[in-house]
């Protein structure tokens, strides 16, 4: 009888494990479900993100919150891992009742948790994923506010004959990240009458990238593109100094943190080019200069490292679009929400986010257009290049 | 140039395993340890990176005798999957401190040497990677003059040899389980230490760590020192051809299947000698 | 002969363990295979069972050559062994220990333990009954639910002839089973190998201690540094020259085993 | 009169199980079970080799994966018919598992791990190069749920949480009910003879690679109808069902639950599905992970053997 004793005590602790964190759901605040690498191989960018939404969140409950109510940002890890951003969702869902979700950084983990979106119909602000497929399966629950792949070669296309690029190679992460970078950047380059040579790949966790760097310097390209996190670029531009590598170097994706990279890289980053959608150096040149200003003395205040700006605008913008249409929709439901999503016109901190129709007609998913900035490494500056100043 | 890295990994690996029988899946946080007991000692305690990489090693191997005193020995006897899951255990704990007390953000751990590279003809190397490579090659001989000379190698090697014969000469089996257990965190741990420098610094880097550790093991036959050190040098090497003229999206699979080859043709390992039977 | 060894020869890289043997067993005997340490019983009993590839030479059973089968197809013509390390299921029961034995005389497969719960039932009746059968037989009725690795030293030994035994053997090839005994216990199993032939089974003993050896053998075969240097009646052998200088000749070292 | 106990709690559990739907409200908490249920299958196919044969094979995740790829490639760009799909996540995984269990013929302890782990590594490799194939990275979006075409009931979706989870305890029950027949029976025997004196069993009759290869498959298809179920149920297939870490949870859930049993894989399949997402109420995100490794340790470290052992030991 012990046995059956031992064994029904546990079966009785998991069951109201699972069943007492549920029976304590408050009504107070507006919850908005935040997932995020907050562990796991891309966890520094996950976390900045975090760190801008709760700015965003804190700036907003100081303005007396939304609908007369706090606002309550609800955290989950999806460990960088896809499944853990389904059952997040699903949690937040369900359990927590969110009426709308901002997330899942990487596209599989996005990807992952759309069908949950699509499941019980709550909406997600998508703030980092860059794959096509995303806002082109058919979701009207996913509006995104982060440029796919394509857009951002896109916003590129007008700098590239200042660039002087004549043929280029490509160097990426191979996730749906690098690779969709490589193929969009490729198309645009041909587009405008450029060569593609090379398209080498490194896995997310690689260090060494000696062998990629040796066929690199073997082509007859005049510029490199990067696709990959600040962490591996860092390293792609030391081991390609070893190796005396003299190319233009353009990293895409807006997340490199130049700074960041002068301070690890130093001499190795000189002259690179980064793409970027926000510019903490020069917050007077955003769209919104006084809000960009604003933010980037808040970041400072409260000592988050400032390497992590440029990509912890994007918390900050993706809280603000959810924060925005739940006053449009006037109240936290995530059909009205959904509703009022595409009604949302402001000016976040990359430029004005407003959704437009994007994949099968009839269940189109948002896509809102965002700004594209190119700056350069210049005597251990960071510098914009004359051309592209406004 | 990394190869002697890996052995030093390999090296620490292969004399838990051959010594204590322990799968140990927390190898590479103490790797992580020593990188960032290196960044602690320069950034924070303002030691010279000279110094730093000694105490690095010190905190591993202090680690590593604190984790066998009060996780291993009373495990001692245990099945060896319940002992390597606790050790899995320890490795999802100690990377998750680490991100819990370092943050995810990257790290950068300066140092003195100059990043122009050494040229001579047609070869350059930088001066760091030269550094890394002579001093792991320097632990790997202190490591092998340790086991092959002192009293306490001889101790340790009669322990591999037969544990009960060992005992009964008057060799504490506890003891020389920890110390070796210590020894194997410590060589991580400068491992961490050398190539944090190189690399940088975040919490889940011992995870690649210990994949290299592994196959440098298995390539080198497991519990086999001498071994443990060329495979890791092999490793190395084919990696980089691999990479070089293989698709460099399957760079990894090189050392995976490394192993697998290794294993059906040599399971005893690469440089094993052909065991007598009988 | 139920077994017969032609020529046989064993050699690790430069040492010669055994050196071209030939030696037949009868069906129905007691034969023993002694020698002073290290003399190639073992190596030989080794290449019998199948764990062990000759150089050269060959085993014959039955008149068919089984040089280089895998142990199992030998254990199935009903050549079966112990081992000189006392070697168990141990974390088995005495009852599993016998049961896992007894493999070879059920017919169950794969498919038809997933499909056909109704044979299951009345094998796995029939097994039950056979292994309460070989307990009692060695006489250890009283264990049958300790584990294999509690009981004492001489039981472990008895349930080692007990899963052999349970393998049904028509050659019992037993390597030291003495060994580590007490003397009443070797006594006991004087009797019960006898028992066993007398069932049968013909009976190939590896053994150190002359006195077992002398007591119970038909036939006993010496074998020295690899060859073989007697072979004949329990009297014959005594009285052999040969024999009685190896024995002399590395008798200090021979209680060692 | 112990036993009866045992079943009554055995029957209560089954009841509850039958039963979770109409009881647990919460599609969320509906939606851990069903996780829970297809790790019990994947904890029970890891339990036949590690348990049973004694053979730790850290590459389970491969066929875990092959079948989840198998299933979702299939529907996904040929259309077939998602029953179809899970019968090849079944069918190839077992393939593998032969090519893995013949190749394994001499290979034993750490040197299996070590080749099922490498074995993981290329077909994880595999799956995110081979770009035509898998799509490499991007994954594999908009894999069809299962479909049940009953007669008199017309088409039935098993979209919905319920009708899934019914999907997942038959598939639990049909794997439980696989190994019981296995365990109980004289190839059960053989399999535990090799974990427990390989020597031995050779010398009684027991033809060790048969036994082995067969686990190994058996074990493999497992896996795989694992994989299966969770392509149908996550509807996504990205090369992340190759990670470590689901290996990892694998063996914690047969280790920590208790191996060579057969309620342990399950019992522990169960509690560390649950564990994280208590954890996941219980504190914030920074700590779970710690929390987890840390409790993991002390499970193992006072119940080294795995809890159902141990509560069978007490009886």
């Amino acid at each position: 009888m012990r046995r059956a004793a031992v064994a029904l005590s546990l079966v009785v602790m998991v069951g109201l494990a699972l069943i007492i964190p549920g029976a304590f759901a408050q009504q107070d605040p507006i919850k908005i479900g935040v997932i995020q690498p907050l562990s796991g191989s891309v966890a520094a960018s996950g976390n900045y993100i975090r760190m801008g939404a709760e700015i965003a969140r804190d700036w907003i409950n100081g303005r007396g919150g939304v609908l007369g109510r706090q606002v309550q940002l609800l955290i989950e890890d999806n460990k960088s891992d896809p499944k853990e951003a389904a059952t997040a969702a699903e949690k937040l869902i369900v359990k927590d009742k969110v009426p709308v979700i901002v997330g899942a950084w990487g596209s599989s983990m996005t990807l992952a948790a759309m069908p949950k979106l699509e499941e019980y119909g709550v909406p997600m602000v998508v703030e980092t994923s860059s794959a096509a497929s995303i806002t082109k399966r058919g979701n009207p629950w996913v509006f995104r506010i982060s440029p796919p792949s394509e857009m951002e070669a896109l916003g590129l296309e007008r700098y590239l004959k200042d660039l002087g690029v004549k043929k280029a190679d490509f160097l990426a992460v191979n996730t749906d990240w690098g690779r969709g970078a490589v193929g969009a950047f490729g198309d645009i380059l041909k587009k405008s009458g450029a060569n593609v040579g090379l398209a080498e790949f490194m896995e997310q966790a690689a260090t060494d990238m000696n062998a990629q760097i040796t066929k690199v310097k073997a082509g007859n390209a005049d510029t490199l593109f990067i696709t990959t996190a600040v962490e591996q670029i860092t390293l792609v531009l030391r081991q390609a100094q070893e190796q005396r590598l003299t190319r233009k170097i353009v990293t895409t994706g807006g997340s490199s943190a130049p700074s960041q990279l002068i301070k690890q890289a130093g001499p190795a980053a000189e002259g690179t080019y980064h793409i970027l959608f926000f510019l903490p150096w020069f917050p007077e040149a955003m769209p919104d200069g006084k809000l960009a200003k604003a933010f980037v003395d808040e970041w400072n205040k409260r000592g988050h490292p400032f390497d992590g700006l440029t990509e912890g605008f994007r918390g900050h913008d993706g809280v603000l679009t959810a924060v925005e249409a739940l006053k449009t929709a006037g109240k936290p439901d995530p059909k009205a929400v959904r509703d009022a999503l595409w009604k949302v016109q402001l000016m976040g901190l990359n430029g004005p986010i407003k959704f437009e129709k994007d994949g099968p007609a009839g269940k189109e998913s948002g896509q809102s257009k965002p700004s594209i900035f190119l700056v350069q490494i210049k005597d251990g500056k960071i510098a914009l290049p004359a051309f592209a100043k406004k | 140039m990394l190869g002697a890295t890996y052995s030093l990994l390999g090296i620490g690996l292969t004399l838990v395993f051959g010594l204590m029988n322990v799968v140990n899946f927390a190898h590479g946080e103490f790797y992580t340890l020593g990188a960032y007991a290196t960044f602690a000692a320069l950034v924070l305690g303002s030691v010279n990176f000279f110094l730093a990489i000694p105490i690095a090693i010190v905190v591993g191997a202090a680690a590593g005798a604190l984790c066998d005193r009060v996780l291993l020995r009373p495990l001692r006897g245990a099945s060896i999957d319940t002992v390597m899951l606790v050790m899995i255990g320890v490795w999802i704990a100690m990377q998750n401190a680490e991100l819990l007390g370092w943050g995810g953000v990257a790290k950068n751990i300066p140092t003195p040497l100059p990043t122009q590279p050494l040229t001579a003809g047609p070869v350059s190397v930088a001066p760091l990677r030269l550094f890394v490579f002579v001093v792991s090659g320097l632990l790997i001989l202190g490591a092998h003059l340790v086991l092959a000379k002192t009293k306490l190698g001889r101790a340790m090697r009669a322990t591999f040899q037969d544990r009960e014969t060992a005992a009964l000469m008057g060799v504490s089996i506890d003891r020389i389980h920890t110390i070796t257990f210590a020894f194997g965190a410590g060589l991580a741990a400068a491992a961490g230490a050398l190539l944090g420098p190189v690399f940088l610094l975040y919490p889940s880097m011992g995870d690649l760590a210990s994949l290299k550790a592994f196959s440098v093991v298995i390539l080198g036959g497991l519990g086999n020192f001498a071994g443990a050190a060329l495979g890791g040098l092999v490793l190395g090497i084919a990696e980089e051809l691999g990479a070089g003229y293989i698709s460099s999206g399957y760079r990894d699979a090189v050392g995976f299947i490394i192993i697998v080859v290794v294993l059906l043709l040599r399971p005893a390992g690469l440089f094993a000698r052909a065991e007598r039977v009988g | 002969m139920i077994l017969e060894v032609r020529d046989l020869a064993v050699r690790f890289g430069g040492v010669t363990a055994v050196g071209g043997v030939s030696f037949g067993v009868a069906a129905g005997t007691v034969t023993s295979l002694i020698g002073p340490n290290g003399a190639g019983k073992t190596t030989a009993f080794n290449v019998i069972t199948g764990f062990q590839r000759p150089t050269a030479g060959g085993v014959m059973h039955d008149g068919t050559t089984i040089t280089g089968w895998r142990p199992h197809r030998i254990a199935a013509r009903g050549l079966v062994r112990t081992f000189q390390k006392t070697s168990l299921f141990p974390g088995l029961s005495v009852h599993e220990n016998v049961l896992t034995g007894l493999h070879l005389r059920g017919r169950v497969g794969f498919v038809a333990a997933l499909l056909r719960r109704g044979r299951v039932g009345a094998e796995e009746r029939a097994l039950d009954d056979e292994a309460e059968r070989v307990i009692g037989f060695v006489g250890l009725g009283a264990r049958r639910e300790t584990l294999a690795s509690a009981l004492p030293y001489g039981e472990q030994r008895l349930l080692e002839l007990a899963v052999a035994l349970a393998a049904r053997p028509r050659l019992l090839l037993l390597d030291e089973p003495g060994s580590g005994m007490t003397i009443s216990e070797k006594s006991a199993l004087a009797a019960l190998i006898q028992r066993v032939r007398d069932d049968g089974i013909t009976v190939f003993l590896v053994e150190h201690d002359m006195r077992l050896v002398m007591g119970i053998s038909d036939r006993v075969l010496v074998l020295n540094y690899g060859r073989l240097i007697a072979d004949g009646s329990v009297t014959e052998v005594q009285r052999d020259p040969e024999v009685i200088r190896a024995y002399l000749g590395t008798g200090a070292t021979r209680e060692r085993a | 009169m112990r036993r009866s106990g045992s079943r009554i709690v055995v029957a209560a559990s089954l009841v509850a199980a039958a039963t979770a739907p109409a009881w647990v409200w919460n599609p969320y908490h509906l939606h851990t079970l069903i996780m829970a249920g297809i790790f019990a299958v994947l904890a029970l196919s890891l339990n036949l080799l590690l348990g049973y044969t004694g053979q730790l094979s850290l590459g389970h995740a491969a066929f875990f994966g092959i079948g989840a790829y198998a299933s979702g490639l299939l529907t996904v760009k040929l259309e077939w018919s998602p029953w179809i799909g899970l019968v090849v996540a079944i069918a190839l995984p077992a393939l593998a598992g032969w090519v893995i269990g013949r190749l394994a013929l001499k290979i034993r302890g750490a040197y299996f791990v070590l080749l099922t782990i490498s074995f993981a590594g290329v077909v994880s490799l595999v799956s995110v190069n081979w770009m035509e194939l898998t799509n490499g990275p991007l994954g594999l979006p908009g894999v069809p749920p299962l479909e049940l075409a009953l007669p008199w009931l017309g088409e039935v979706s098993l979209r919905t949480k319920s009708a899934y989870y019914y999907v997942v305890v038959a598939a639990v029950a049909l794997c439980y009910l696989v190994c019981l027949g296995l365990v109980r029976s004289r190839v059960g025997r053989a399999l535990v003879a090799l974990r427990e004196n390989e020597t031995l069993a050779e010398s009684v009759g027991i033809n060790v690679t048969h036994y082995l290869v067969l686990a190994t498959v058996v074990s493999a298809a497992m896996a795989g109808l694992g994989g299966g179920l969770y392509a149908h149920y996550t509807r996504f297939v990205s090369p992340e069902v190759f990670l470590f870490t689901y290996t990892v949870t694998m063996v914690i859930m047969v280790v920590a639950g208790g191996k060579g049993t057969l309620a342990g894989p399950v019992l522990g399949a169960v509690l560390f599905t649950a564990l994280p997402e208590v954890l996941r109420a219980a504190t914030s995100w920074q700590w779970q992970m710690l929390l987890y490794g840390v409790l993991l340790v002390i499970v193992l470290f006072f119940l080294p053997q795995g809890i159902v052992p141990a509560v069978q030991r007490r009886r």
